[in-house]
Parts: C-alpha cells; structure tokens; sequence
C-alpha cells in the first residue's frame, strides 16, 4: 500500500527520480563508470595535472631521449668543458663538455627502467605475500609477518650494496637490489588492507551467497584491496628513483660512458664550489620527478576516497 | 663560487718538454725562488695535509711493504735509508751511509755509516742494525713473495758487519738498480726494536726510525700524526736545513670528498691539499683565488700506459690493429681537455723524470686517418652505426677498471668512438677486478709504480719478475717478448750508465715500435700549497722533506 | 602483560636470526672466490701461490668448512661478541667497529632527535594554523622533503652554510659543530614521513567526537591541540620511529661518505667494495639489533602511552 | 550574564544556515524561530536531514566551518549571539549552554582518565580549584548516579559501559552549571532499558535544578516521554509544535500524522497485536538445547596452564521455527541472539546442542556439507551500507549468489534480476546503479532481493531495519511481511526493539544473559509477559505511556 519513497532526502547520496519502467533497460559494467568518474574528478586538481605533464615528459625522456634533445650524449668536446647553463646548454655541460641537459635526459631512460623494474619486483612479490599473510591469517600470517621484519630489519641501501656487488654492477641488479627494499611496504599494506575487507559485510553476504573462497577473492577481495595498493606503487616509484640514485652516487650505477641521474650527481659533485650547477641541476631535476609522482599519489588517494 | 678570472700573472710551471740526455734527469720540480729571499725560517707550527684516501686494499705503513705513494711521503721523513738520489741529477748521493763502494762485479757493496745517528727509541744506528734490517726484510720477501720490496731487494744474500759503521752486502746475481733501491723509503732502516714485532704491527705503526719526525698515530682511512724529532741532526745532502725540523707536528687527513677538501682548503683550514690525480683547469683557478703555489713533479717511473692483451684470439693480437689504437689516441687534447693547458703530453712508456728517459714523441702524435686506413687494411670496417665490424663481429675492447671510471677513461673511450673502436669500461668491485685481471678477459689494461730507476718496469712487464702476472705474458707477441727480455737484461746486469742507457733506450723503442704499450698521459703529482708554506721541496721519487718547510707567519 | 612481553623478545630475537642469516648466505655466496678475495686484501697474488699453499691459506681462513658449519662456527664467536677479524685491516673488526660506533650513534642519534621534534612540530603547526594558503602549502612541503635525494641536501647544505657562509665545518669528527650539518641532512627524509603521517592523524582527531566534546566545555582551540590532539594523534609515531630505522642507517652511509664522516655507514659502503665479508656481516647484524631493539622498545612502550592497551576491557 | 528568571534561555527567530560543500549548496535550516523559557523542556524531532542537528550545534556555537548563516538572529542567556566570534562563544559555553553529546562510546578522549576529563570541564566554568577539585568531581559522579566514584575516576573510558559513559558525559555538560542543556540523541545508542534509566536520572536533575534542556532525536516515544513541548521539523522547517498530548492524539500536519503512523510504538495499541492467526504448520528450523562457551582474550594465568577466564554466551537454548511464520528473537547487548543467529547460519559450532532444519540434524556440518543448504537458508545483514560491494552494481550484486551456484546465460540473470528488482518494488533503472547513489532503504532492498535471488525457504532478518528512519522502517516491513504472504517464506528476526519485533513476530523468545526467559505466541507475550524481565522490557518502549 505504500509507494516506494524517492522524495527521501540523504545529503550523501545524490536523490535521482526514476519513474520509468522499461523492460530494455541496458546493463552496463560497473567499470567504465567508476572510470569517467574518477577522471572527471582528477580534472579538478590544476597541480595534479602539472604533475602528470611534467611525469610524462619523463617518460617520454625514458622512452625516445632523441626527440627531447639533439646533442649526442657521449661526445666529448674538451673544449667546451664547464660551461655555464645558456641558451645552447640549458644545463651548461660537463667536465668533458657533454651537454648536461642531454645526460639527464638519457638518465631518465636507465633512471626509469630501474625504477619500473624495482617497483614491479616489490609490487608483485610484496602483494602475494600480503595477500597470503591477511587471507590466511594464523601461521602462514606470522611466518610471512617476521619475514617481512626481517627484511625490514636490514638497512635497505646497505643489503642493495650487497646484492649489487653478489650479481654484479649495471641497471638490472640495482633494480633487484631497490625491489628488495620496497617489498615490505607493500607486503603491509595489501595485508592491511585484505584483512581490513575480509571482515566486511558484503564479503560475509557473497560467503552465504555459496561463493567459494577463490570467488571471494578474485571478485570482492582483491578489486577494493588494491586501491592502497596502486596509490602505493606511484608513491615507491618515486623512492626507488632515490633509492637507485643513492646507489648510482656510491658507483653501483650502469656501465660508463652511460648514466643515470645519481651519476651525474656523483661525478658533478667534484665541481661543487667551481660549477655547481654540474652537481645541482640533475639532482632538482630528480627531486621535482619525485615530488611529482608523490603528488599524484596522494592526489589518486584523496579522490579515491 | 670563486668568481676571480684567471689571475694574468700565470704563474709559470717548470715543465719543460725537451728532450733529456739519458742520465742527466732534468729537475722538472717547481723550485720555489721566492722562499729563500724571504728571510730566516721561523720556528713552530703545524702542517695540515690533505691527501685523496688511505690504500684500502693493503692497509700497511711498514716502510718494506707499503708501494702507496701518500705513504711513502710520511715514511720518507720517519725512516731513513742509507742513501739518497739528488732530484735534479739522479745521481746517488751520502744519507745515512757518507761513502760506499761496489765491487768490480757488482756483486759486493761496502757502506761506511754515519757514526752519529740514533732511532728515535734511543739505540744508536749500527752495521748490526742495518743487517737486521737487511736480512728481516729478505726473511719477510721469502714468505710473501708478491710484496713490493721484494724487487728492490733482489739478488740480495747476506750482509757482513766489518766494525760497528761499516757493513758489506753481498748479492748472489747482478742488480743494477741496487744502489738507487738504498735510496728508496722501501729499504729504510727500522729499529732492531721494530723487526722484533710481526709484520701486522709493523703495518699498523709499530715503526721506530731515524727520520726527523717520529709517528706518533696511524689510524687506517682516518689520519697520521708525525711529532718532530728534538734531536735530529743527520739529513741527507738534498735537505736545505741541516738539523731539527722547524715544524713541530705534521697532521695529515684523508679528505675523499673533493669538494669538501678543496672548500676546507680555501678556508685556510689546511696547509697543503695533496690529491692523486693531477688539477683540472678549475682548480688551479680556484686555488689561485687565494694565492695558493702549485706544485707539479712529474713521477719517475713508467707513465700512464695502457698494456695490451695480445693473446691468440684477442683483437689486439694483429698488430695493424695495435699500430691503428697508437694513432687513434689524441693525446695533446687529453692534457689539454682533462687536466690544464700546460699539462705536459706524454712523450714515450717514461715519464720525462726517469734516468734514461727517451722521448718517442714523434711516433705517438695524433693520426685519425692514419689509424682509420690501417684498420682499413686489417678488415675492420666502418658501419653506418659509426662501430667498425669484421665478419660480423664488432671491435670491441674490454678494459676493466676498479670501483669507478674517471673523466679521462671517458675521454679516451670518446677518442676511440671516433676512430670506430667501441672501448667497454667494466666496472668492477675491489674482488672481481682482481680475478677479471688474472683470468686475462681484458683487451687493455693499465697499471703503474713510481720510482726513480728503470728497472721499475720490469716489475710489471717482465714475466720473470712479476711472478708472471697476466699482464706481463699476454703483452707481447713471443717475437717482442725475447727483444724485451734482452734488453731488460742488459740494463740489469751492468753499473755502468753508458750500457744502461743503450738497453733502456732500445726497450723504450721496441715498446712503442711494436705497439706494446699505450702511453696516454705524463704521470704528474701535483698539490697546492697555501702561501705560508716556504721551502717546499720533491725529492726524486716525487715525495717531500718535511724538515726542510717552515710556515711563514705573515702570508 | 607478561606472556606478551616474553612472545615479543622471542620474536625478537628470532627476527635478528633471521637478518643474520640472510646477510650470510647473499655475503658468502658471492660469485667471486672467497679465497682469492682474502689473499689479495693481505697483499698476496692468489694465482702465484701454489697448490699446497692455497689449501693452507683456505684452512686459515675456515674456508674448507662446509657452508652450514662455517655458519655455525661464525655464529657461535657472535654469539661470544667476537665479529671476527677483518680481512683488508687485519685487525679485529669488534676493535674497528669500536672507534667508528660512537660517530654514527651521534649522527643516528641526533638525527632521530631532530626528525622527530621536527616531524611532531610541524604536523603540530600545520593542522594547527588558521590561514588558508599558508596551510596548504605547508601542506604539500613535506612531500618536498622526501622527494629530495639525501646526498644532494648534502652538497647543499655544505655549498651553503659551510663555504659561502662557513658557520659549519664541512666534514670530520671533531665535536658538536661538526655533526650539525649532517644530522639535519639525515633527519629530513624521516622527519618528513613523520609530519605526512601526523598530520592526517592530527586531521583525523580533529574530527572525533571527543574533539566537539572538548569545544563544548568551553576549550580553546589551543588547549584542545595540546591536552586532547596531541596525545591521541602523536600515538602513531612511535611505530614509525621503529620503521625509520633502517632508513638511518642507510642514510648514514650515504651522508658519511658525503661529509666524510668516519663512521660505520661508510665502513659499510667501503667494506662492500673491498669484500671484507666479516666487517659488512657484523654492521648488517648490528643496525638489526638496533631496529630490533628499538622496535621491542616501542612495543613495551606502546601500552604505557594508550591506556586502551593496558588495561584490557574488563567486561563488566 | 544569567537572564532574569523570565527572559527566555533561548530566543532563535527566524534562522536560516546552508552549508556549502564543493560545489553542492545545502539548506540544512530555512526560517527556524523557537524560544526556551528557563526550566522549559523542549524536544525536537525528525528524520535525518530534518536539519535538527543544524540546529542544536548553532544553540552552541559549534557549526562546521563551511556552514553559514544567512538569515535570522541567535539569542543565548540574554546575549545576541548570531555572529559571534569563537571567544564570545567559548565564555558561553558549559557556562550557558551545557551538550551532552550523541554517541557515548566515542565521545570521551580513550586516552585522558575520565575523572580529569569532568575535572576539565569544572575548571574551565568556575576556574581553577585546587586539591578541592577531586572532591567536585566526585560529588558530580554520585550525582549523576555512577558507583563507586573514587574507582571510576581513575579508570579510562573504555573501561566502562555505555551507560556510564553517558553519565560522565552528563557529569561534565552540568559540571559549569548551565542555564540551558542540550541532549543530541542522548541514548539512541544504548539498550532501552538503560536508555530509560539515563533519561529518568536526567529529568530529575535537570528538574532539581531548574535547568532548561533542550533533546534532539528522532524517536517519538523520547520526544511525548520527556518534553514539555515538542516540535516536530521536516527539511529544515519546523512543521509543528506543542505540548506532547495534543501533537500525539490530534496531529495537524500530514507529515507528522505520517511520523506516528510509521512509529510501531504507537501505530495499534499492544494488546492487539499477534492477531496473526497461529495456524499449525510443519515446523522448518528447531533448536534443542544449544550451549555455546567462548574463551575470553584476557589474561590466562601466569604460566598458561590455569583455565583461561570463560565466557557463557548461551545456555541450553531450544525453540523452533514454523513455516510461513515469523520468530522473533528478542534481547539486549550480549544476550546472545546474534551468537544464535550465527549457529543457525552454519558460521559457529555450538559446544553442545543440536539444530534440526527440515527434519535433518545439520549441527556441525562442513562448510561444504552446508553449502546446498545455502540456496534454502539466506541472510539480511543490518547494515545496509555495508552489505553492497561498492564496485558492484545493483546488477551484479543481486545476481551473484546465482552465478555461485549454477551456470546462466546473461539474458537469463537479467530476466531474473528484472523479476526480483520488481518483487522488492525498486525501479529497473536501479539495476545500473551504484550502491554510494542509492539511499539506506533502496539499498536494503537491494539485499533483500539478492537473498531472494535463490528462492530460500528461511530468511534471517539481523536487525534489518535498526540503521532506517522510522518512515523507511515502516515501509521495509511491510515488504517482508508481503513477501512472506506471498511467497510462503519463513523468518527468524532477530531485534532488541520490540516495537519492530511486534510488527511481524508471529512467535516470541526473549534471551537475557544466553538464557530463554520467555517464549510464547506475540500476543501472548505482549498481552500478559509471564517473565518480570520481559515486563521490564515492555515498560521501557518510549511513548507506552500516551
């Protein structure tokens, strides 16, 4: 006897007024609208689009240096040796008078491959074991649980010392090295983050639905654990370029005549009081790289919420 | 940032390039005129060095074992050895020992002592104590054969104590270079005290010597302390002050970080700023900013060559190849471009201050299109990619280097790109370098000792004596090896300096002939001292007497 | 409360274990011949000795141990406090480890010191301040301090304070003045995390209802911040500083090698390259035990700053 | 500052406050005037989003900062406050204007002891006191009927119950002696029991002292109980006012007539009620003296080997489900009705005891032996914003059960989800819906229809409608009991409000402390309660009373 009421009133929810009935009513994926939605919302934020540009000129640096710059990164002009950033050089040039501004672009490429390399590493190997450890629970929990102290327990940059030196010097191993490091972060928070959904209501609903515990996790577990997850990886992605141009500062980088960003700092740093744009430029160059990614991510956050 | 221009009264660097007589080594040390007029030395004061870092790989300061050359600075003036070398002539000169002479055959040395000199624990120095010291060290060569003073003491048998200063030494085959090895800080004379306690101890400072200064602390990487010696009375002819040191106390810091190292010397917070490697322009300019002198002494010894690998198999076996590499290098732009403009360019495998010095300046000289036709001729062809291939195959050579690569391995890997020629920098850790060498999976590879003889070289390029080290079989086809070999020989078992100088000069041709050895740059030392350092001198081997400088309060 | 404590050193230690044992096997399973490594640090040519001697010279080193018992021997002189000898120095590594240990504590010390005042004041003022702009773009700072390599601030802050103005000492040891620079380098990474964690915990406490509470009884916003927000929000820093630990250490090999420090970060770094396996294994087992200890110390510390711990809910 | 004894506490006319968030503009109060003489009892009631809560926060200063108000004056003890800065308004606040906050068991600082928190409040209203504040805080505790004072001032909040952590709150909101208190929802968080023993103790000290109080809720009941004047808002507008008796026999206002209808206390007077006709049936779903002991978290003796501490969360509990028919299980915070619910679910084991469902003894199956029965036996949880995944459409969440169990083509789930969209009455549209775009009771229809995806025979009802506004509440259950006409399905709801439980229960058992202590035919329970606790239950409905 009583009609459906839509005139109720919840400032949360946007009140809609479907009045029509109609048996064709498509069905589409909750997928795509989740996606227009939060694009829409990412528009609104004029420094997260700063940021996204200035991301996407690092990887267009990464993946095709030579549209960026035409100066060959390699050539030595001793004679233009230390020249102050103009309008030639935007960075000036080195100790060997390579354009500076060319090395940083061509850094990008092994600086972003390591980074890629390495978050992937800690991405995949640190979810699994999340996933496992906050499914589970019980022993397999804290089995993982102190193995993931124990890795945090290591001094990061000293193990990736170790390991560089165990499996040789260039891009690769460092990226392993730097993987190994950010591994534990993501191992807590997929763990938090899986234990934090399974108590949730509608997961004990699907469980009464006869799903099996497979189904749970794959439809409902893993699509609202991962949101942290992803905001994380944008966020380490930053890390591991410092992570790897630490390492590249102390001489584990790539095989000279190549460089990444930390070399560059390194082989500037000599030149500190007499050119100190040699050491300073890459290294702002490398600080607003991760300033931009760190805020994007929390950008990602904020909206997601 | 120091913004002052370059300072238009250049000062001038002594640095001439002619060409030397074999055994009249021209004194290419700086001598600082303008210290003698100013006046009496004055008393006190202590002298802050800083040098690039301590050897981390043998961490020694045991005068027999220790090749690192920041060492053999200190030890030059805590030890003191029987004989000394004058810096400008080379000539052997009177230390510790007044007269000495050499048998006929060269096989007996007689050294008449000074009667007056005591270690710095008191005990007088004595035929006795020399002959320990002689024999310990000889003891010590037997149980670690690939120590540095084993050369210098080679052919060394026994000595005999004649009377309380007079001591004869015996060798059991010929040793040219013995003489000149008593000039070294390697065979100084310790105390008896200092043998009695073992080789570690030794290394970490247990020395007790006659030197004007004593070593009051070693930490390892940290530092050394060296306190003046009250009662010093007995320099050697080359010193200009005759006793005690006017300094007090010498400190010196291991300083890596060279931007910190040249900022704490600009703040006046240290006397002398003594890296390895050469000044950059930059530098020199920046240190002029305060009226600092630079001092350049370039090191006896073998320059900074690059040795092939001429294994079956390996690129660098065909000599076309070898000669076309000798023509590729740029040597003039290396100086100029990685160092200062007055840089010398190199002039043959010596440097210019080693007796029998032959320039070969007329074969190095810079030829693209010469070294781009012989690789012509030998098959390897340019592409498109600017690489030269032969049947598929690109020519690539490895060159290993230890922890990192500095700007001249760049520049030279950049000189080659031009010629074609792909130059591999493998960077490699202290452990792999070592097994990467003696394994011989290099193309070039360099190495290189300082000390004011010639017969320095062979401890690197002769099989025999290098304990046949990879680097000395795989650097010659056999044909150059017996050449080599001979020559070697020759300047070995003969005194006389007419036939030294014809040996030695025949092996410096065949070197550069056959294209077994790569010289790439002068093997300068160079430090900037702060104005109120006076009478700053090199001795031969290109270290400094520390008795002689005094601080000049009103700089 | 007892049982818990026991549990939490147990795992402890099981955690230290665990580092020690991983360090081991990537340090002694390195490709490059343990034996060759150590001959040639003490001067000698591995390939110029011959058969007989390299045997003699495995069995000094221990080397002809199988893997496991030469683990269990090292283990057995750690557990005697004997960290062995170092290969390139010869001398013990607990004598070189001694005289470099002080550095990096003071530096490690002040650092966290530093960061955490730092991190707590800042999250403090931020959340505390009224004016718009001027919030947000404290706001975003912290950001900016993790986003800048540790080695970089470094050379900065020399190129700065040290030789354009020279209030500090650029390197070296030799007392407080010397270690200013570089504890501020080391403490801005950590103190940054710290102020991005804190300041959404202070946000969030501002948005519990004990917060209007509070304004109810007549509070000002001052008194509110420092009786009721501080406590509450601050609570999450103390895990965070056991988290930090790591990230010290190794901020110190790189802020050492900068300001040429003596201490045990650059030790590390050096020792890596030079191979000397007992002397990287001993630093690795030390900064362990210190974020072992440390964290063992913010569990133990934890109930006595939230009651809610403590005391557990009686059902009444 | 105190007005003279006539002038009114609180003198509004004419308020109007809109919040601007983003870039939506809320009127959450349009035009609101209302006066609180001094010792006046007022109540305000209405739905959520009424704008009631707008109100009572701008009494006390504390509207959010993106609130605004455009229209109207604020009068407080005499003093214009409508633009007051936040000093003025702090020398008014627990001096004037005492709040007693809405959710007891957040709203204490969980690290602060609750004795320094009522300490606080004196100091900040009569400065500070000394060593006698001690003696200040524990006089307000005993007067505010909390045992053993000395003891409770040391403990921390979490040590302490709902109840009494509603008194402190009281404690510290008289603590400045105000003129005018104002309760936001003070007990909707407890039992009614509880709920009612708070609100007795409020009345006589608000009463003892001659203090105006002003209550905020949504529940009729409190409002007729407790006020001396009520007024009735609706989207910001104060729609009625006036004392309780006249509003509650002779409503002028369509909406507040609406309100009363849908509240279960008032709509048929109790005896009436289980008039269902109690026709024999097959019995579905039968209980036999099911037991159930939990080991507690706490402290187990020094070496762990002592009994650890236990806790009897049911003790021999046996009744039984009828087909087509409703049982309800009735009983406050820890009686064990939901520990009940979740044996019958299969997602606890009892310690002893069986459960027989259609005859077949189902204790202690595998999860595997249970899962057919899934299709038979369904659950509606009680918190409809929780229970969607909110990645899932209306779509995917209703037919999933259904992909669970058996293989369908597309066009088959949307046929079926079309039919169950209809049975629950929601529009079609919905199905393409978000669950965030959906209200509180569209959302629950939305699980009632996923649990009818499979055709169950048994429906759990886990206080279904506890999280709805009384208008919504009405409407879900009138749906459950359609559906349970139509489609012959039994119930077991479990609920503490007996007002609900009294809109569809056929059968009764009240639960106190894990124990059955009364289990009859609705009517007979509600019309004489043979058990004094169930009595007590009764009494403590708000609004019996009218």
């Amino acid at each position: 006897m009583t009609t459906p009421d839509f005139t109720h009133f919840s400032p949360l929810a946007p009140a809609y007024d479907d009045r029509t009935d109609s048996d064709d009513v498509p069905i589409r994926s909750a997928r795509l609208r989740r996606w227009s939605e939060t694009l829409s919302l990412l528009r609104g934020h004029p420094g997260f689009l700063l940021a996204l540009a200035f991301i996407l000129f690092v990887l267009l640096a990464a993946a095709m240096p030579t549209l960026l710059t035409r100066f060959d990164p390699y050539a030595t002009v001793p004679l233009e040796k230390l020249r102050a950033p103009s309008l030639l050089h935007w960075f000036g040039t080195d100790e060997l008078g390579r354009d500076l501004y060319t090395r940083v672009v061509y850094g990008a490429g092994l600086s972003v491959q390591a980074a890629l390399l390495a978050v992937s590493i800690a991405f995949i190997g640190g979810s699994t074991l999340g996933l496992f450890s906050g499914f589970f629970g019980g022993r397999i929990d804290a089995v993982i649980m102190r193995l993931i102290d124990v890795m945090l327990a290591l001094p990061s940059l000293l193990l990736a010392l170790v390991i560089v030196t165990a499996i040789g010097f260039g891009t690769l191993p460092v990226a392993i090295a730097v993987g190994f490091g950010l591994l534990p972060g993501f191992a807590r928070t997929m763990r938090a983050e899986v234990m934090r959904v399974k108590t949730l209501a509608y997961v004990e609903a699907a469980r009464l639905g006869g799903a099996g515990w497979g189904r749970i996790l794959v439809n409902h577990i893993l699509p609202n654990a991962s949101g942290a997850v992803v905001v994380l990886a944008t966020l380490d992605f930053g890390v591991a370029i410092l992570v790897a141009s630490g390492l590249s500062f102390l001489g584990f980088g790539a095989a000279p005549p190549a460089a990444e960003w930390g070399t560059l700092i390194a082989n500037g740093r000599k030149f500190l009081i007499t050119a100190p744009w040699l050491p300073l430029l890459p290294g702002m160059f490398v600080a607003l790289a991760v300033f931009a990614l760190n805020h994007i991510s929390r950008t990602l956050e904020e909206v997601s919420k | 940032m120091t913004s002052s221009s370059y300072s238009v009264t250049r000062r001038r660097l002594l640095l001439s390039a002619s060409a030397v007589v074999a055994l009249s080594a021209t004194g290419l040390s700086t001598i600082i005129s303008e210290a003698k007029a100013a006046g009496a030395p004055t008393q006190g004061g202590t002298l802050r060095i800083a040098f690039l870092r301590d050897n981390t790989t043998l961490v020694s300061i045991d005068p027999f074992q220790v090749y690192w050359l920041e060492h053999r600075v200190v030890l030059r003036n805590v030890a003191e050895s029987l004989t000394d070398q004058n810096p400008q002539t080379g000539e052997i000169i009177p230390w510790l020992a007044t007269s000495w002479q050499i048998s006929e055959d060269g096989l007996t040395y007689t050294f008449n002592l000074r009667k007056d000199v005591t270690f710095s624990n008191g005990t007088p120095l004595n035929a006795e104590a020399v002959r320990i010291a002689f024999d310990s060290n000889k003891a010590f060569a037997a149980s670690v054969p690939a120590t540095f003073g084993r050369t210098y003491l080679a052919g060394y048998d026994h000595s005999e104590v004649v009377d309380d200063h007079t001591i004869r030494i015996r060798l059991s085959k010929q040793n040219a270079g013995f003489l000149q090895a008593t000039s070294t800080t390697n065979l100084a004379i310790l105390a008896p005290e200092s043998y009695k306690r073992t080789p570690e101890e030794r290394s970490r400072g247990a020395i007790i010597g006659t030197g004007p200064f004593v070593l009051k602390e070693y930490k390892p990487e940290i530092g050394i302390k060296l306190a003046r010696r009250e009662d010093y009375a007995w320099p050697s002819k080359a010193a200009l002050n005759p006793g005690r040191a006017y300094l007090e106390a010498v400190e010196i810091q291991y300083i890596p970080e060279e931007s910190v190292r040249s900022g704490q010397f600009l703040q006046g917070e240290l006397e002398l700023v003594w890296p390895r490697d050469p000044f950059s322009d930059v530098d020199i300019k920046q240190f002029q900013s305060i009226n600092a002198q630079i001092l350049s002494r370039s090191l006896p010894g073998p320059a900074l060559n690059l040795y092939p690998n001429v294994g079956e198999g390996r690129i660098l076996s065909d000599p076309l190849v070898r000669a076309a590499l000798q023509k590729a290098i740029d040597r003039k732009t290396f100086a100029e471009g990685v160092y200062s403009a007055d840089f010398p360019v190199v002039q043959g495998p010596y440097d210019t201050t080693t007796p029998y010095f032959k320039s070969q300046a007329a074969k190095l000289a810079y030829d693209p299109d010469g070294a781009a036709q012989l690789l012509d001729k030998a098959g390897w062809l340019r592409r498109d990619d600017g690489w030269r291939y032969k049947n598929g195959k690109r020519l690539t050579l490895v060159r290993p280097l230890q922890t990192a690569e500095t700007a001249g391995d760049v520049l030279i890997q950049d000189q080659l790109r031009q010629a074609g020629i792909e130059l591999k920098l493998e960077v490699l850790v202290a452990g792999e370098f070592l097994t990467f060498v003696s394994a011989a999976r290099y193309d070039l590879h360099s190495t290189y000792m300082t000390r004011a003889d010639p017969v320095v070289l062979q401890t690197i390029l002769d099989p025999r004596y290098t304990n046949n080290s990879a680097l000395s079989i795989n650097a010659y086809p056999p044909e150059t090896l017996k050449k080599v070999e001979a020559f070697f020989d020759a300047g070995l078992q003969t005194t006389s300096s007419e036939e030294r100088a014809k040996a030695y000069a025949g092996l410096q041709d065949v070197l550069i002939d056959d294209n077994v050895a790569f010289p790439i740059y002068e093997r300068l030392w160079q430090a900037a001292a702060s104005p109120r350092v006076r009478d700053f001198q090199w001795t031969s081997e290109g270290f400094a007497l520390f008795n002689d400088i005094w601080l000049d309060g009103t700089a | 409360m007892k049982t818990y404590i026991i549990s939490r050193i147990t795992q402890a230690l099981l955690v230290l274990l665990g580092a020690y044992t991983i360090t081991y096997v990537i340090l002694y399973l390195l490709p490059s011949d343990a034996l060759s490594l150590m001959l040639t640090a003490s001067g000698v040519d591995a390939d110029t000795l011959s058969a007989a001697q390299l045997a003699e010279a495995r069995h000094h080193y221990g080397l002809d141990r199988g893997v496991v018992d030469q683990y269990l021997h090292l283990l057995g002189n750690l557990l005697r406090g004997d960290f062995g000898t170092s290969l390139s120095t010869g001398s013990s590594v607990t004598t070189l480890l001694a005289d470099r240990l002080p550095q990096t504590l003071m530096l490690a010390g002040c650092a966290i010191t530093l960061s955490v005042t730092a991190g707590v004041g800042f999250a403090y003022t931020a959340t505390w301040l009224r004016w718009r702009p001027l919030r947000l773009a404290l706001r975003r700072l912290p950001a900016l301090g993790l986003s800048v390599p540790v080695f970089w601030t470094g050379l900065l802050l020399i190129q700065i304070f040290s030789f354009t103005l020279g209030w500090f000492p650029s390197m070296g040891n030799k007392g407080f003045a010397s270690l200013v620079l570089p504890a501020v380098t080391l403490s801005i990474p950590s103190a940054a995390i710290y102020a991005q964690v804190l300041m959404r915990s202070f946000d969030d406490v501002w948005g519990e209802s004990y917060i209007a509470t509070a304004r109810a009884k007549g509070l000002s916003r001052a008194q509110i911040q420092w009786r009721h927000v501080l406590r509450n929000a601050a609570l999450p820093i103390l895990t965070l500083i056991g988290l930090q630990i790591g990230n010290t250490v190794s901020g110190a090999v790189l802020v050492e090698t900068v300001f040429t420090r003596v201490g045990v970060g650059r030790l590390a770094q050096e020792s890596v390259l030079r191979q000397d396996i007992p002397v990287v294994l001993a630093v690795v087992t030390i900064s362990a035990a210190a974020f072992v200890t440390i964290n063992l110390i913010v569990d133990l510390l934890y109930p006595l700053l939230d009651p809610r711990i403590a005391r557990a809910a009686k059902v009444t | 500052m105190t007005g003279t004894s006539q002038e009114p506490i609180i003198d509004l006319t004419d308020l109007s406050v809109r919040y601007h968030s983003g870039n939506q503009i809320v009127d959450a109060v349009k035009q609101v005037s209302l006066t609180i003489a001094p010792g006046e009892v007022v109540a305000i009631v209405g739905e959520s989003g009424s704008g009631k809560s707008t109100l009572a926060n701008a009494l006390i200063g504390l509207l959010s900062d993106n609130a605004e108000v455009r229209t109207g004056t604020i009068q407080v003890g005499g003093e214009d406050m409508t633009h007051a800065s936040e000093g003025q308004w702090r020398t008014l606040r627990g001096r004037v204007v005492g709040l007693v906050p809405q959710d007891p068991m957040v709203s204490l600082n969980p690290t602060m002891r609750v004795g320094r928190q009522i300490g606080e409040a004196v100091e900040r209203a009569r400065g500070p006191r000394g060593r006698s504040l001690d003696a200040d805080v524990l006089e307000l505790l005993e007067q505010v009927g909390i045992d053993q004072p000395v003891l409770r001032a040391r403990q921390y909040p979490h040590e302490l119950s709902g109840g009494m952590r509603q008194r402190v709150l009281i404690a510290i909101a008289i603590a400045g002696q105000p003129e005018l208190i104002v309760a936001d929802e003070p007990t909707s968080a407890l039992d009614a029991t509880v709920q009612r023993r708070i609100l007795d103790h409020l009345d006589v000290l608000v009463k003892g002292r001659g203090i105006s109080m002003l209550i905020i809720t949504h529940d009729l009941g409190v409002a007729a109980d407790r006020a001396d004047r009520v007024l009735v808002m609706q989207a910001g507008r104060i729609v009625e006012q006036g004392p309780p008796a006249s509003i509650l026999r002779a409503p002028a206002e369509p909406y507040t007539r609406a309100l009363i209808a849908a509240a279960p206390a008032f709509r048929a007077p109790l005896s009436q009620i289980g008039a269902k006709p109690v026709t024999a049936t097959l019995e579905i779903l039968r209980f036999e003296a099911v037991s159930k002991v939990f080991a507690l978290p706490g402290e187990a003796s020094w070496f762990g080997r002592g009994p650890k501490p236990l806790f009897q969360a049911l003790d021999q509990v046996s009744f039984s489900v009828h087909t087509g028919q409703t049982l309800a299980i009735v009983g406050e915070s820890g009686s064990g009705k939901t520990t009940s619910l979740r044996i019958a679910l299969g997602l606890d084991k009892p310690t002893s005891g069986r459960i027989i469902f259609e005859g077949r003894d189902i204790t202690g199956l595998g999860w595997n032996e249970f899962r057919p029965l899934r299709r038979r036996i369904q659950l509606i949880q009680q918190n409809p914003f929780a229970s969607l995944d909110p990645r899932y459409t209306v779509f995917e969440s209703i037919v999933e059960p259904l992909q669970s169990f058996g293989k369908y083509t597309a066009a088959e789930l949307q046929a079926r989800a079309r039919q169950l969209v209809d049975q629950v009455r929601l529009p079609r549209l919905a199905l393409n819906r978000l669950p965030r775009e959906l209200s509180g009771g569209q959302r629950q229809r939305v699980a009632i229809a996923r649990a009818l995806a499979l055709g169950p025979e048994l429906l759990f009802l886990d206080e279904p409608v506890s999280a709805l506004d009384v208008s919504i509440q009405a409407q879900i259950l009138d749906l459950l009991g359609d559906l349970q006409r139509d489609l012959g399905m039994s119930y077991v709801l479990v609920s503490h409000d007996l007002a609900v439980v009294s809109a569809i229960a056929h059968q009764i058992v009240v639960l106190r402390g894990g124990r059955v202590v009364e289990h009859g035919a609705a009517g007979q329970v509600f019309g004489n309660p043979q058990a004094a606790y169930t009595r007590e239950l009764l009494e403590a409905i708000p609004g019996r009373v009218a």
